[in-house]
Order: structure tokens, then C-alpha cells, then sequence
């Protein structure tokens, strides 16, 4: 699924990765580590199809409507709803039955009476949940997760993992985080940075 | 392989210094007197020549980013920024070459009134606006994507602004090859011919150096960082 | 089809989020009212109709201008802009939809201030409200692709008006002429010409303009 | 003292972050030549003085509303007014460096427009001069105070326009009046009169407005 | 040093916070737990003094420039650099030895090698060690941390756990967090919010 050959990136002068190779099969579940500044949401930014290599090759093979990206920003709108924005995302990847879908996903993650609030006044955890809706909305292949857990509280992270175990095996998936031992069951691919 | 029989540079830059030193004396010992403005006239050869010179420089610079963003050729972005630095440069020679007739003919550095002045004052601040797009994002695709686009946006400007300017219907003022019409032949025309080949190579010549630079940085930077 | 309905939602959501903000229309009305009122004290009484329509472009392009700034400020502050752009529609969806959402501000300003104009100043002919409406259709198409392009870099503000003012300028000579001459059917022809061309032109570019 | 060399540090921060994004003296020139350009096209040559200083102040409103709505976005864009509350200078300071700041660009961009104007279309008599630096200092003060009130109020609603149009359209109009009558004396003691009556409002209302 | 008696917040008409009582002497430590929208943001606000409590009563005995505030957002300008942030922030906070402060915390964070880079390019956990030196800054003595611990790889999390070891007895903290134990050690107070 994907596929990366001595993969580099520079930002203007700086270099911020080097010779990265990774493969990740099918179904398989990548996990990347390593020290703040070191490149994982540049590796992940890259795979989602938001930046391109500024070295080596790197083939990512899906199309992008099965992609679905979790980015250290949430992605949504503040000033609307979080029922306006999965709405909106649900029209622009043609989900079906899309009504259905958003309103299952917001009762999965708790969000289900906060639906009609702005984001924008949104607590970070809930903010972070709604994130994962929208990654989650459109059934995705791939899975970029950029620090998932991140400002979840127990029951957050529990339902993560439940979401993960549903999903992994059969969608392909690449995690970064600072606590690979959540998620060392999953993985089948480690790659760490430095 | 394009690269391959390409002119070498010290040819070039010597073809460009004998077109220019034979322009200059086509122009100033060849060429009559002009009937009603006398020598500084002359200035014309040039003037015109840089003006014609730097439109085909922004076309350069379009057809070098419509390549990189069709070919993905990896010279054209830089190949196209250099076009159209060039032609920016060509372009401030227009202005200044043209204030100083206006100012001897005309008496006044700047006319508004002349609406092709306006339009090239246009065009100018255009592509100034390009170099301050390309400066504030950082190397990158990103960067030579935007150049390239913008490169593209200009040269559809520039036959816009002439028709809008046609509509203004005010005097257009360089109507040489109607207005002059009889008196331009001769050595005249010679002398015109010779400049604008001397400024078109001239051109050229400055934009295999400045690009043989910028490709001589970038293999510096590319070895530095590697 | 499906073409149609991305920016169906796309444009729908920017008009919801002015309804909760309401950011952008009433700075856009504001200015254009201090625009008359200047012009109420300059320009003497009985000024010729070509200073007053003058003015009139000058209100629109600068109102546009004000409004453009603001098109992209809930894409950028959440950078949700890489979200619409992962998005499996077309990335002209995204222009194209901001576009229409501009296009409506800038009517709806224009809505209240041309009565105003035609009151203060000097009637309104056919024409010249034939002419602001394919100007704006220019205006909108240009400046949201200008407006996107100066988010994705670091001077963003400055260069807003920078790229649009050139571009705006063929817009602004042909909205004059068609509202000045008696036959404005060249004008409104040129102005034409120039929303097909333009519009192509971004229409085909912008996916170069969002995605490296 | 130590409130000056808040003011100060505050002030210099806005500075730097304006200059950050390089070329803006550059950028600003071209954009002063830019606007006139679109003057030269919008207006017939020859137009009256009058309507000459009229385009002046369309621009000057116009740049200060441009500027205005920026002022505060670094601020926004990461709640960094939070910390600037919690720190242990008056608040009003915070107000003060901002209209200091703004000022300053706005200032900046008249040194610029001034001259070329004068060049271009007409002279400048000094009470002109006299008027635009009046007028700059009452829109920076009210500006920045309007512009902080919008940045905090969480749904930001209508009130920056809605305060700020009835606020500004005496500034435009004592301006306006400032460049256009023979004898201006009245019109500038009535824009220095609305500079330090709204200046001190200001100074004594911002910790109400930055604060709960 | 905090006293917070029968204190609740509406938001609207959004009831977020009910009956909170807490008490934290000078030198000691509360540890702020509740799922993902309890309320931890809004009452650490409040006591940090950027907010008012609707209801109740609420004592914090100290002036405004010995409190150091960790948000969710790091609270600095994203166009300036580094160093130049904390400049800022040192001289609102008349910081003796204000130069000196700042190259020693961003050395200890490490971030002296990225000190003249902008903000805006830093990855999320150099910009939180960057939140954390500015809270650190003026020395204060009431910390109120907003989830310290988000984004900061290993490394940097044992950085805080220094620091906190360091300062704790001494400073009085009131921390909130999703993972109580990496903090339980150091609590004297604890408080849960539903
Ligand atoms: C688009 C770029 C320009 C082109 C293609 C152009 C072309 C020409 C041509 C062909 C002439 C000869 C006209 C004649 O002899 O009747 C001319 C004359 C002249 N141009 Fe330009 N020009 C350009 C821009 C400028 C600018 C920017 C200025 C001034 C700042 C300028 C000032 C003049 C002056 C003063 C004359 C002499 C007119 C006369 O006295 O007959 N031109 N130009
Ligand atoms: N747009 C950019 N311009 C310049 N440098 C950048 C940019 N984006 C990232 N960097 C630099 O690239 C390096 C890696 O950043 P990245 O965000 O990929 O790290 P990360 O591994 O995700 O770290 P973290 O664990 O803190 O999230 C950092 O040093 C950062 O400063
Ligand atoms: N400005 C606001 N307007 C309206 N509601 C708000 C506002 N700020 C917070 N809320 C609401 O208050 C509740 C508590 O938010 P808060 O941010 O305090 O939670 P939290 O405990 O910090 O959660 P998290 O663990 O997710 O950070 C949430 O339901 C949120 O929607
Ligand atoms: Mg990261
Ligand atoms: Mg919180």
C-alpha cells in the first residue's frame, strides 16, 4: 500500500528527513516514532498526499477519497457545528447513507448532544473526537493518524482502540505516537525516526 | 538531450557584443537625423527594441511554466523565473529609456494621458507583484507551482490590457509602422533591425548567465545538504 | 453532476459560516458607505456623470477587495484548506464554490449600494448595472484565486491586493467604458471576454495553486 | 515608566511581525502606485481638485480599514491575547501599542501616498496634511479598540462594524472636510477634538473589554 | 493559595462547571482529573484569572504576575521567532537577568538550535517545550498547567518531571491531566470533575 525508497524532505535549507524507506503492506499497520522534531507529521503529511518528497520515491497506492488524514489540527470549521461540518464532509466524499452515518458516528464518540454547538466552543478532547469522526466518516483504506490519542481522556482512548481493533487487519494503517505501547499489539511495521 | 546543442555561452556573449557594438554605430553614425525630433531620436532604436525585448521574455517565462506544470521538466521553474526576471529588468530599461525621450520630447517624465505608458506601468507592476510572491514562499513545489502559474496569468494579461487599452480610445501612441510609414526604411530600418537582434541576444546572453548562476547554487546547496 | 453538488455544499457552508460571523459583508458595506459619503463632500455638485461613475468603480473594486481578504480566513485559521484539498472532489470545486460565495457578498453590497449611488449621485443606466454584474463575475473569479494563492504564502495580506489590482484594472477600464459611452456593447463584449478567460484560466490552474 | 516600556515592547513586537513579512516598504509603493493607477482609470483626466482629494481619502479609509481588520489576527490566531491579558502590564497598554503599531503602517503607507499623489494628480496643501494626520489618529485609536472588541467577544457577531461605522463617518467627514473648504480650522479642532475625547474612552474603557 | 467555594460557570445557558469546592495551600499541588468536557479548561481559566466564575466564590491570593499559565495553545506569536517570543514575554514580566533566562530555558528544552526559527514551523511538541519555557519564564509562583504533558516525546516529558520535581514543595501547582499517574506522586490535592 505503501511503498517509500530512500525518501528525504527539506524545508527551504533544512533537511528533515533522510533516506527513509518503509512498506507497509496491505492491511498492514505502521507505526512511527521518535523525538519531537523529527519528522513524523512531515512522513505522515507526505503519505496523506499533502506535501511531495523532495527525494526518493514514495508510492502510496489509493486513491485519495480512501484516504482518511487525522492531522494535528482537527480540520473542521469553528464557526460551524459539528453536525454542519461532518455534513459537509459527508457530502464532499459522497458517503451513503450520510445522515445515518454522521449521527452514528457522533452518538459513538459521545458527541451526540453537543451536535448543535459550535466547535469553536468545544472542549480540546471533544474537539479531538470530532476529528476522529471525520477521519472515520467516509470508511477509509488508509488510515494517516497523527498522535491520535492526543487530549482523549480513558473512555476516549478506549473507544479509539475498540475502533482500532474493529478496523485493523482488514484497512491499512500509519500511526504516529509518543506512546507506542498503546498500540504495539497492532503493529505489524515499525519505523523509527531520529 | 535539449540541453545538448544548445549555442555554448562565450559564442553567445560574443555574438552579443559585436550585434551591440554595430548597433551602436548603426544608430549613432549610420541612421539619419530624425526630421522632426533630431537626435534624440535615436534613442528610439533602442527603447523599442528593450520593449519588444522584454515582451518576449514574459513569453519565455509562460512557455517555461506552462512546461513545469505540464512536463514537470525539472529546469523550467527556474527557467521561467529567470525569463521573467529578465524581462523585468528589460522592462525598467523600457521605463527609463522612455521617461528620458518623454522628458526630451514631450517635456514631462510621465504622462498619464498616454495610456500606453499606463499600460506598461500595469504589466510592470504585475510582475513585480510575481518576484513578491515568489520571495515570500519557501523553495520548494509549492513555490514553483505558484511562479508558474502567475507566469501564465501575465502573458494573458498583457493581450487583455492592450485590448482594454484599444477601448480606452484615447491616442495610442507607438504607431511607428503606420505613422512613420514612408520614412521608415533605409538605413532606418537597418539600423532598428540590427539593434533589436543586439538586444534580443543581448538578453539572451544575460539569461544563460544568471541561469548557468542560479543552477550552479542550487547543485552548491544540493551537495551542502546532501 | 457530482461536480455541481461539491460546490453546491462548498458554497453553502461559506454562506452559513458569514451567518454565524459575519465577518466580511458588513466591513464591505461599511466601506462602501464611507466611500459616497466622501465622495458626497468632494465632488462638487453637478460633477460630470464620468467623475461619478468613475467613483462608483472605484467603491467596487475596493469593496471586492475588502471582501477577497476575508474569502479564505476560516480555511486558513484551522488550516481546514488541506482537508477540502485531500477531499476526492475537484479542487476547482473549492474555487469555484468560494467564488459564488464571494460573488454573493459582493451583490448583496452592491444590492444596497447602488440604489444609494443612483439616489445620491446620478441615475443608473442598464448598462452600467449589466457592466458591475460581469465585472463582478470577473472580480470574484480572479480574486478568490488570488485570495487562495496569498494564504499559502507568508506575506498574505499585502499581496491580496498587490497580484488582484493589475489584474482588476481591464475589469475597471471596461466597467467605466460601458457605463460612460452611449453603445456599450463593446465594453460589455470585452468584459465578457475577460470572465470566460479568466475564468478558464483558474479554473484550470487553481489545482496547482492549493496542492504542491 | 515601566508603562512606556510596555508600550514599547509591545509596540516593536507588531512591528517586527509586520516586517517579518520582508518587502513591505516595497510592496507598500507598489500598492500606493497600483491604487492611482486604477484612479487614473476610474477618473476622467482633469477632474476637479475636489474629486482629487476625494480619491485621497477613499484611499486613506480604505488602507486603514485594510490594516484595521489585520490588526488584531496574529492575537487571534493563537488566543495570544490570553497571555498578553495575564501579564502584569495595564491593559491599556495593550490598546495603546496597537494603535501605536497601526498607526505607524498607516503612517508608513501616507509618507508613500502622499507624495506620489501630490506628484500625480494635484498639490497638497497642509491642511490636507494636517487633516489625514488627525483623522490616522483617531482610526487607529477607535480602530484598535473596535478591532480588540471584536477578537474577544467569542461569537464576533456585528459589533465591529456596527460600533465602528457611526464612529468613523465623523472622522471621514471632518477629513474630507479638512482638504476641501478654504478655511479649515474648523474642521481640524473638531478632528482633534474627537481624537482626544475618543482617545481617552478608550484608554479608560480596554481592561473592561479584555477581560470579564 | 487557591480557594474555590461551591463554584459553577454557565456559558450561555450551558451549565459547565456545579458546586466545585477545592482548596490548594501555598506549596501544594492539585491534580485536576473528568473526562474529555468536564470543565478542567474552564477552571483552570478561571483561577488563572481569565475568567470569572459565574457562581460561588473563588479566592486565588496572588497577583497576576507570579501566575504561569500553560493553555491548550501555546500562546505565542507563530510569525516571530523562538527567542523573540520569550524576549516579549520577559520584559512584560520584568525578568531579571532576562537574556540570560531565556537562552538557559531554551537550552534545557532544547530549542537553542531552532531558536531563530519561526514559531509557525515548529512540530507541535517544540512549540508545547516552547509553552512551557514561556511559562517558566518569570519564575511564577502559582503554575497552572493545562495538560503539560500533550505532545512531548519521552524525553521531553522527563523534562517536565524534572522540572516539577524541582519547583513542587516550593511553587504551588494546579495541573490538570488524562493520565493522573505520570503526576499522582507530587499531588496533594486532588479533584474530579464529571
Ligand atoms: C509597452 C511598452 C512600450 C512599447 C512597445 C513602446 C514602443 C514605442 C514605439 C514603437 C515608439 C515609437 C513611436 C513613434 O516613433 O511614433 C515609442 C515612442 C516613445 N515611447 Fe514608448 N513604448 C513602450 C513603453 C514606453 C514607456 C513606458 C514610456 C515612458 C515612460 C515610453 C515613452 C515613449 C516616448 C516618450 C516616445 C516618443 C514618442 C514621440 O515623441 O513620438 N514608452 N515607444
Ligand atoms: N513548514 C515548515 N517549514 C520549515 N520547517 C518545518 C516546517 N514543517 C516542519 N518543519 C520542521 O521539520 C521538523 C520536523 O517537524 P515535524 O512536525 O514533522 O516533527 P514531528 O516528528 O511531527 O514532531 P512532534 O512529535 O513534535 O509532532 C521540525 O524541526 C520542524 O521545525
Ligand atoms: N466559550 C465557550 N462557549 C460555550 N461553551 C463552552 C465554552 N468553552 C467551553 N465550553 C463548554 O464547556 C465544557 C467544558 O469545556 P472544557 O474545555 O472546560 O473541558 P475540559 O475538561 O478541559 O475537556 P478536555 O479534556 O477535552 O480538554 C464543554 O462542554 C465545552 O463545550
Ligand atoms: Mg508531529
Ligand atoms: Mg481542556
Amino acid at each position: 500500500m505503501i511503498e517509500a525508497r530512500n525518501v528525504g524532505r527539506l524545508f527551504g535549507d533544512k533537511r528533515v528527513l533522510r533516506g527513509v524507506d518503509l512498506d507497509v503492506p496491505r492491511g498492514g499497520f505502521a507505526l512511527v516514532t521518535g523525538p519531537n522534531g523529527a519528522g513524523k507529521t512531515t512522513l505522515l503529511r507526505m503519505c496523506a498526499g499533502l506535501a511531495l518528497p523532495s527525494e526518493g520515491e514514495l508510492r502510496v497506492d489509493v486513491t485519495r477519497e480512501r484516504i482518511g488524514f487525522l492531522a494535528h489540527d482537527p480540520l473542521v470549521y469553528r464557526e460551524l457545528t459539528a453536525l454542519e461540518n461532518l455534513d459537509l464532509y459527508g457530502k464532499l466524499y459522497r458517503v451513503l447513507e450520510r445522515k445515518e452515518r454522521v449521527g452514528m458516528l457522533l452518538e459513538r464518540f459521545g458527541l451526540w448532544e453537543a451536535r448543535h454547538e459550535r466547535v469553536g466552543a468545544y472542549s480540546r478532547g471533544m474537539t479531538q473526537r470530532l476529528a476522529l469522526c471525520r477521519v472515520l466518516l467516509h470508511d477509509p483504506a488508509l488510515l494517516v493518524l497523527d498522535e491520535p490519542y492526543t487530549a482523549l481522556d480513558a473512555q476516549g482512548a478506549d473507544l479509539l482502540d475498540e475502533q482500532l481493533d474493529e478496523l485493523h487487519g482488514d484497512r491499512t494503517f500509519l500511526v504516529s505516537t509518543h506512546d507506542p505501547e498503546r498500540v504495539e499489539r497492532f503493529a505489524t511495521t515499525r519505523l523509527v525516526l531520529a | 538531450m535539449r540541453r545538448a546543442h544548445r549555442i555554448p555561452l562565450p559564442a553567445l556573449a560574443v555574438a552579443a557584443l559585436v550585434l551591440v557594438v554595430a548597433a551602436l554605430v548603426l544608430v549613432f553614425f549610420v541612421a539619419p537625423n530624425d526630421a522632426d525630433q533630431g537626435f534624440s531620436q535615436r534613442i528610439f532604436y533602442f527603447h523599442v527594441s528593450i520593449a519588444f525585448t522584454s515582451y518576449l521574455c514574459f513569453g519565455a517565462g509562460a512557455w517555461k511554466a506552462l512546461r513545469h506544470l505540464w512536463k514537470r521538466d525539472p529546469h523550467a521553474d527556474l527557467e521561467s523565473y529567470v525569463a521573467v526576471h529578465q524581462g523585468v529588468i528589460f522592462g525598467s530599461l523600457v521605463l527609463l529609456t522612455g521617461s528620458i525621450w518623454a522628458k526630451i520630447s514631450w517635456g514631462h517624465w510621465w504622462l498619464w494621458s498616454e495610456n500606453q505608458l499606463v499600460l506598461f506601468l500595469v504589466l510592470f507592476l504585475f510582475y513585480a507583484a510575481y518576484f513578491m510572491l515568489r520571495f515570500s514562499v519557501d523553495p520548494g513545489p509549492q513555490r514553483a507551482n505558484l511562479s508558474a502559474v502567475y507566469a501564465l496569468f501575465g502573458v494573458v494579461l498583457v493581450p487583455v490590457s492592450f485590448m482594454a487599452i484599444r477601448l480606452a480610445q484615447h491616442f495610442i501612441h507607438p504607431v511607428v509602422f503606420t505613422r512613420h510609414g514612408a520614412a521608415f526604411g533605409g538605413w532606418i530600418l537597418v539600423a532598428y533591425l540590427v539593434s533589436q537582434a543586439a538586444i534580443i541576444v543581448l538578453a539572451y546572453t544575460l539569461y544563460r548567465v544568471e541561469l548557468a548562476g542560479k543552477l550552479l547554487a542550487a547543485r552548491v546547496r544540493e551537495l551542502r545538504l546532501a | 453532476m457530482n461536480y455541481l453538488a461539491d460546490v453546491r455544499a462548498l458554497a453553502r457552508k461559506d454562506l452559513l459560516l458569514e451567518l454565524r460571523a459575519r465577518d466580511t459583508l458588513p466591513s464591505m458595506l461599511l466601506f462602501v458607505v464611507a466611500v459616497f459619503v466622501v465622495f458626497h463632500f468632494a465632488l462638487p455638485a453637478g460633477s460630470s456623470d464620468r467623475a461619478a461613475s468613475g467613483l462608483l468603480w472605484v467603491a467596487i473594486v475596493f469593496t471586492a477587495l475588502l471582501g477577497l481578504g476575508r474569502a479564505f480566513v476560516p480555511e486558513r485559521e484551522q488550516r481546514v484548506l488541506d482537508a477540502l484539498v485531500l477531499a476526492p472532489c475537484d479542487r476547482s470545486a473549492i474555487w469555484l464554490a468560494k467564488s459564488i460565495a464571494t460573488f454573493a457578498f459582493l451583490g448583496a453590497a452592491e444590492v444596497v449600494a447602488l440604489p444609494v449611488f443612483a439616489l445620491f449621485f446620478h441615475g443608473l443606466s442598464w448598462s452600467t448595472v449589466a457592466g458591475v454584474a460581469l465585472a463582478d463575475v470577473g472580480i470574484c473569479t480572479v480574486g478568490t484565486f488570488v485570495g487562495a494563492t496569498a494564504v499559502v504564502t507568508r506575506a498574505r495580506e499585502l499581496l491580496l491586493p498587490l497580484l488582484f489590482l493589475p489584474l482588476a484594472i481591464p475589469l475597471v477600464i471596461g466597467g467605466v467604458g460601458a457605463s460612460v459611452v452611449d453603445a456599450p456593447g463593446r465594453y460589455l463584449a470585452f468584459l465578457g471576454l475577460y470572465d470566460v478567460l479568466f475564468a478558464l484560466l483558474c479554473w484550470a490552474a487553481f489545482e496547482y495553486v492549493v496542492v504542491e
